[in-house]
């Protein structure tokens, strides 16, 4: 292995900035002549606006503008956009209600923007912001998604009626209702996925710039993926045609998926540094962010899984209502259908599955994808059940899992998904004797002395990566394509410039894309940069989600540097007068095959652009080659993550005291990292399980909308995590990668909850955990066995 | 967030002095705590303005307050609602029923409040004490103003 | 933040007569709960008046059977201070556990103390020591000094000095804190001197801190967790939020009363 | 108010601001310093620490006035040269105490706090307990309480600190 290659805990190169101070994230960027931007958003979930009065903010020190909903309709300007079609299962399209970026006729959450001051200063801003009167006809609202389709329930857009969004369904209903109806133990469970809020630590901001000599458009914006958005915002929302606006995405603070989506705010300031002829920058507050982000998760779920009399399961039947919210944000349609329902196999060889899922608009702020948008969702019901199944059917939970994993590959799924490669069986045993499980009921008693209840839990997970095909998710609805671009920029010294069309917020892309590069062309990691995050720069590219960025935007890469490689030879043959078949390249050497005549990469790459040794009309100068990689198939990560966790029955305070993580990943190019990836994931999935959960009152009012309320894990929270890794390569792409960004947050929450309920003896106990909920339960639990 | 509570408070006073009491917009405004502003438009309805204190949170609200379902002298129920301006809004309404007491009246209380915006939003942990605050507040000041009308 | 004219004292009589003369005053001692209040535009005042370098303000101090600490004194000065460490360790116990290490570089006892949020951890520990709190003009005894969820006895003319803590035999504070904000959901201060008995507890009721007649009188008998089994509070009067409902509270004021005994006999 | 004189990163600086002007403010906006960064409105996310006379403070929750006189460290003065990293930057780079960076600045002037105050020998509960008034999404706290151990080594050995003061 090289030192910095494939495998190495190589320290990453983006580093010194971050910890110098020196990072800079879209705040920390200041356009000459920048003013500010405020947002007015409406404190009613519900509520017709009769009129907007903004005469009087207008004339305050230092406003430039005030400009509301019909300004936006004035200048034509579109709604915003969900890009992933689901039909429901009747056939028919689902309903997209209009969402204009600022409200113009009617507010259907608390938070909706209403209007935007554009002053000098934030503060003026704020004190404008405060002088703008709307006049509100407040209608009943709707934030519980089991409720919002009930009749009589208010009514938020006049195209969904019920505020039914869609009804679809995936799997075979009949074979699923067979497969329960003879089975031995019909297992059910009813679960509330709980909303999360993503709080990516760096809150939202743009900037918003117009250059009025060259009609060019510029938005500087802390979004994970600036092709898409620079696409949907000139050809949806149409502020700008493509060609005339740059978005650029500098460093990001953190995504988690909450950065993907095209928001109203960044669309207005755009559109206002026009008006006012000025570059308008919007920071998002944390509390605004709050209302404002789009939320993660919510759904609810009655699911029943049959199994025979050995243990094996028979079938699988889940019937969820999803919660998007008050709007239908960029991709919220594809996250309780295309990455759900197809995970719900898990590991397990199930030969029927059905799943039904309605989508629903509800008061509340817009829900999409966060940090395993739908995969936590589908493992967390697959692996309850088999924890419950284990439970009443007396078998060891291990035992239960290894009776119906998966053993051959590829596997074909009821639920579309065709599993690649994997190895089940090795994740479980490996983390079995990690987590020393053997031992664990001595743990157990040592606990109980003590006063504390112990428990532990398995989630045995798979998730759906790196995506992915784009004629499969094209066929599913996408609105996009998901393959992924690379330009290799070889300079004449011989270092390099990589422009991929992924973008890192965390994740360490200039490291091991680099280390990738460097490895095949033998150079130094020094000499690779890695060029993202900028549309004048980088050629179209689809971001940075699902796990996807080293799967399928690495192998762009690789794609690319096999061009490069090939075109080089062609240079080095020239050089050493050889036949090019006869060339070998390695070490970052170019020889003739049986011979000792050699020529270095950096001695090739200058002439490739002196072009002194060959002929321009054979062999073109320069050394640049671009890629685009659309994968196979989806990647199948997978593993098994143990919880154990020591509760203090009086208090009902949940201690994680021990964490196991086995993952399969595929190839691993920096251990390092993938480490911090996991640890990441299951931190965010921990939250989840015990801390964090969004509340909306009776009146649609968020409750949770501080820290002060809303738990974010802290450092004391959560324990250290023992992480190990099973490899079998993914055969879908160059290199064997599957993905690791998403896993710890699909693992955890199921871990977390098998866990508490082992410890408890009681399955009655929703996410979050809080001290409270579980102190409930083990009260009730305790009346229970005692009533029995 | 929606909040209810409920209170007796005994007064030294029949029930016909009580409700003209309950009527009296001078009164009124000398119970609502905060209360800055209160100018009656009609015999049942005011605008008002009042300053909500609680801890390091101050909001000013405007708005108006009705009464309505008059059975006098058995009581009413008043209500009202405010914009607190970037503090959100509130509204609330309490049923007042007066009853013969020990050679006084009783007055009971229903009240149940709604508050929106940011004070829900950021002041959740604060608004249900303070609510309870307020509440207590008024009836204990209309209280006092009645025993010193009797005074 | 709503615009406002900022005063610096550099005594506490220029600040007296500050707070007499400047509209709408208020007092900033550390601005750990004001300054995030003004931030969020949810409180405004003309003027503040900063008593970071009043003179005299700040110290702890032994004083026979007391121990004083001035208003402007940190809560990092009050946890680390080795008198108090040795005097009352279980008010720099408290006083660590307030907020975090930067929260407690800049958040004063007295600021704490005027503020009386109901899930403030000060309260507790004034209140459960029996604690006089000295002010520019009188001295008023805990019991009489904290009037329900932020209201204090101070005058608004009033500003506290210093606070005398007599020495406890045996203290012990106990905090369960809320998981996200990390204030007491529910506090508990113990103490015992002589046959004096106090407990009292923030967080749970909804008119702030107060104490609790019963269990003193059960650890009367004998000061010892023992004495506490089986007893609780009603949860007439607790606060309910998302975090705990009334019953929760009521039942963590039996736990941690439980557990602050036996940490001060421990 | 009177023109706001302080000492930043070892070099006096001046300037008229409006009152309401918080630390964090003068130093992103002001100096354009912004290695502080501001993380939430509430004071709990710690993205904004840096040092007044020495203490680890929010720079979100005090006011520039408050601070005048005073030597103020950030991030940015925490390397002893242009050349040399402070063993606790260093250990964050070691140990992956980073991902997206946005927490690192305030995790690094607090874990260097902590360390000034408690010393170098620091165990994992003491760490995560002193943590408590910083937020990271990224990481997990895994490897910065990794870092932070590692790095109060590192000041053990010496190393070029440098404090505000002293």
């Amino acid at each position: 292995m090289n030192a910095t290659g494939i495998g190495a805990a190589v320290r990453r190169k983006e580093d010194y900035r971050f910890i110098t101070g020196k990072g800079c994230y879209t705040d920390d960027i200041s356009r000459p002549g920048e003013v500010r931007a405020i947002f007015v958003r409406s404190p009613h979930a519900h509520a017709r606006i009769r009129a907007i009065e903004t005469a009087a903010a207008r004339t305050l020190p230092g406003v430039l503008a005030v400009l509301t909903g019909a300004d936006l309709a004035a200048d034509k300007i579109g709604n915003l956009i969900c890009g992933w079609m689901i039909h429901s299962k009747d056939g028919s399209p689902m309903k997209m209600a209009p969402h204009p970026a600022l409200a113009a006729t009617k507010v259907c959450f608390v938070g909706d923007p209403i209007a935007v001051i554009v002053a000098e200063t934030s503060a003026q801003a704020r004190d404008a912001a405060e002088k703008v009167k709307v006049d509100y006809d407040i209608l009943a609202a709707v934030t519980d998604p089991a409720a919002a389709q009930a009749k009589g329930a208010a009514l938020i857009h006049e195209i969904a009626p019920n505020n039914t969004i869609y009804q679809w369904h995936l799997g075979d209903a009949k074979a699923a209702d067979a497969a329960l109806a003879t089975a031995r133990h019909v297992v059910a469970l009813d679960i509330r996925n709980n909303r999360l809020v993503p709080n990516a630590i760096e809150p939202r901001a743009a900037i918003g710039e117009y250059d009025s000599g060259s009609g060019k458009y510029s938005l500087w914006n802390t979004t994970q993926n600036p092709h898409v958005a620079r696409l949907v915002i000139s050809a949806f929302v149409g502020v700008a045609p493509e060609h005339k606006l740059r978005v650029v995405a500098p460093d990001v603070g953190g995504g988690f998926g909450s950065k993907i989506f095209i928001y109203p705010e960044e669309v207005v300031c755009l559109w206002a540094a026009r008006k006012v002829d000025r570059p308008v920058k919007w920071v998002c507050d944390r509390s605004e962010a709050f209302l404002a982000d789009a939320h993660g998760r919510d759904h609810v779920t009655h699911a029943q899984m049959g199994f025979d009399g050995d243990g094996r399961i028979t079938g699988l039947r889940v019937r969820t209502i999803a919660n998007l919210g008050a709007y239908m944000s960029t991709f919220s349609s594809s996250v309780p259908t295309y990455l759900y329902a197809t995970l719900l196999a898990g590991q397990y060889d199930i030969p029927a599955i059905y799943c039904a899922v309605d989508a629903v608009y509800t008061n509340s702020g817009p829900v999409d994808a966060y940090r395993g948008a739908g995969r936590p969702e589908a493992t967390f019901v697959v692996e309850r059940l088999m924890e419950v199944g284990a439970r009443v059917l007396g078998i060891d939970p291990a035992d239960l899992r290894k009776r119906n994993f998966i053993r051959k590959f590829p596997h074909q799924t009821p639920v579309i998904m065709n599993y690649d490669a994997g190895d089940y069986h090795a994740s479980l045993k490996k983390a079995l004797d990690m987590a020393q499980s053997r031992d664990f009921n001595k743990r157990k008693r040592e606990s109980a002395r003590n006063g504390k209840l112990r428990g532990i839990g398995y989630c045995a997970y798979i998730e759906a990566c790196g995506i992915a095909p784009s004629q499969a998710v094209g066929s599913l609805g996408a609105g996009v394509g998901l393959w992924e671009s690379a330009e290799v920029r070889v300079n004449p010294t011989g270092s390099v410039e990589v422009l991929t069309g992924c973008h890192q917020h965390g994740q360490g892309h200039e490291t091991t894309f680099a280390q990738v590069v460097a490895e095949r062309l033998g150079i130094p990691i020094d000499n690779v940069a890695i060029v993202h995050g900028d549309t004048d720069a980088v050629q179209f590219g689809m971001g940075t989600y699902g796990s996807r960025s080293a799967a399928v935007g690495l192998s762009a890469v690789v794609k690319a540097l096999d061009k490069i490689e090939a075109k080089a030879k062609k240079i080095a043959a020239h050089l050493l007068e050889a036949a090019e078949a006869d060339i070998v390249f390695a070490d970052g050497r170019f020889s003739v095959s049986g011979t000792d005549k050699s020529v270095a990469w950096g001695e090739v790459t200058l002439q490739a652009y002196v072009a002194h040794k060959f002929s321009g009309q054979e062999l073109e100068p320069g050394l640049k080659e671009g890629a685009f990689y659309d994968p196979t198939n989806f990647t199948f990560p997978a593993g098994c993550h143990i919880c154990e966790v020591e509760i203090d029955p009086e208090t009902g305070a949940t201690r994680i005291v021990a964490w196991t993580a086995i993952d399969d990943f595929g190839t691993v190019i920096n251990p390092m990292i993938v480490e911090g990836q996991v640890h990441g994931g299951i931190a965010q999935g921990i939250g989840q399980a015990l801390l964090e959960g969004v509340v909306y009152d009776d009146n649609a009012q968020l409750v949770t909308g501080s820290f002060m309320d809303y738990s974010l894990p802290r450092a004391d929270d959560l324990p250290s995590y023992n992480v190990g890794m099973t490899v079998t390569k993914c055969p879908g792409n160059p290199l064997g990668i599957k993905g690791c960004g998403e896993a710890g947050a699909i693992a955890a929450p199921a871990a977390v909850i098998n866990a508490i309920t082992d410890a408890i003896g009681s399955e009655d106990i929703a996410m979050p955990a809080t001290p409270q909920a579980v102190w409930a339960a083990v009260r009730k639990a305790n009346m229970g066995r005692k009533a029995a | 967030m929606a909040l209810n509570m409920s209170g007796e408070v005994q007064l030294g006073a029949p029930r016909d002095v009580v409700w003209v009491k309950l009527n009296d917009a001078e009164v009124l405004k000398a119970c609502i705590p905060g209360c800055e502003e209160l100018n009656k438009l009609s015999d049942t309805e005011f605008q008002a303005v009042a300053v909500a204190k609680v801890g390091p949170v101050k909001a000013r609200f405007k708005g108006r307050v009705h009464l309505t379902d008059l059975d006098p002298p058995n009581g009413y129920r008043i209500s009202g609602e405010g914009e607190g301006g970037v503090a959100g809004f509130a509204k609330g309404g309490a049923t007042v029923t007066l009853t013969d007491r020990d050679g006084g009246t009783l007055l009971g209380y229903v009240v149940e409040a709604q508050i929106g915006g940011k004070l829900a939003q950021l002041g959740q942990r604060l608004v249900a004490g303070a609510s309870k605050k307020m509440a207590d507040d008024f009836f204990a000041n209309f209280a006092k103003a009645v025993a010193q009308s009797q005074g | 933040m709503y615009a406002f004219t900022y005063n610096r004292a550099s005594g506490l009589r220029q600040a007296q007569n500050m707070i007499a003369k400047l509209d709408e005053p208020k007092l900033l001692a550390g601005g750990q709960s004001l300054l995030p209040a003004m931030k969020l535009r949810l409180a405004s005042h003309a003027n503040l008046i900063d008593l970071g370098r009043v003179e005299g303000l700040a110290g702890i101090e032994l004083k026979g059977r007391s121990l004083l600490i001035g208003a402007m004194t940190r809560h990092f000065e009050v946890a680390t201070s080795p008198v108090v460490r040795q005097a009352i360790p279980a008010l720099a116990q408290l006083a660590g556990q307030i907020g975090d290490p930067a929260v407690r570089h800049m958040g004063t006892l007295g600021g704490s103390l005027a503020n009386n949020d109901p899930n403030a951890d000060y309260p507790a520990g004034a209140l459960g020591l029996g604690a006089t709190i000295i002010t520019n003009r009188r001295r008023i005894a805990a019991d009489e000094f904290f009037k329900g969820m932020f209201e204090t006895a101070l005058e608004p003319d009033e500003i506290i000095t210093r606070v005398s803590f007599p020495l406890p035999k045996k203290a012990g504070y106990m905090k369960f804190p809320n998981p996200a904000s990390r204030f007491a959901l529910v506090g508990v201060f113990v103490c015992k001197r002589g046959s004096e008995i106090r407990v009292a507890v923030t967080g749970a009721g909804t008119a702030g801190v107060f104490r609790v007649g019963t269990f003193e009188e059960a650890l009367k008998k004998r000061f010892s967790p023992k004495s506490l089994e089986g007893l609780t509070i009603p949860a007439d009067g607790m606060s309910s939020d998302i975090h705990g409902s009334a019953e929760y509270r009521a039942h963590l004021v039996g736990v941690m009363a439980r557990r602050a005994v036996a940490a001060a006999v421990g | 108010m009177p023109a706001a004189t302080l000492t930043v990163n070892g070099k006096a600086v001046t300037a008229d601001v409006d009152p309401r002007t918080l630390l964090v403010q003068f130093l992103r906006e002001n100096l354009r310093l912004t290695g502080t960064h501001v993380g939430c409105d509430t004071s709990q996310c710690g993205a904004c620490v840096v040092h007044v006379n020495g203490r680890a403070v929010k720079s979100c929750s005090i006011l520039v006035a408050q601070a005048v006189g005073a030597n103020v460290l950030t991030i940015e003065g925490l390397a002893p040269s242009a050349t040399q990293l402070h063993p606790m930057q260093e250990a964050f780079r070691e140990n992956h105490g980073l991902q997206c960076g946005y927490c690192t600045p305030g995790m690094i002037m607090t874990a260097v706090d902590m360390v000034n105050r408690i010393g170098h020998d620091l165990d994992d509960k003491t760490i995560r307990h002193e943590l408590e008034g910083n937020l990271c999404r990224c990481t997990g706290y895994h490897n910065i309480v990794k870092s932070i151990a590692a790095g109060a080594k590192a000041m053990a050995a010496g190393g070029g600190v440098r404090r505000a003061a002293e």
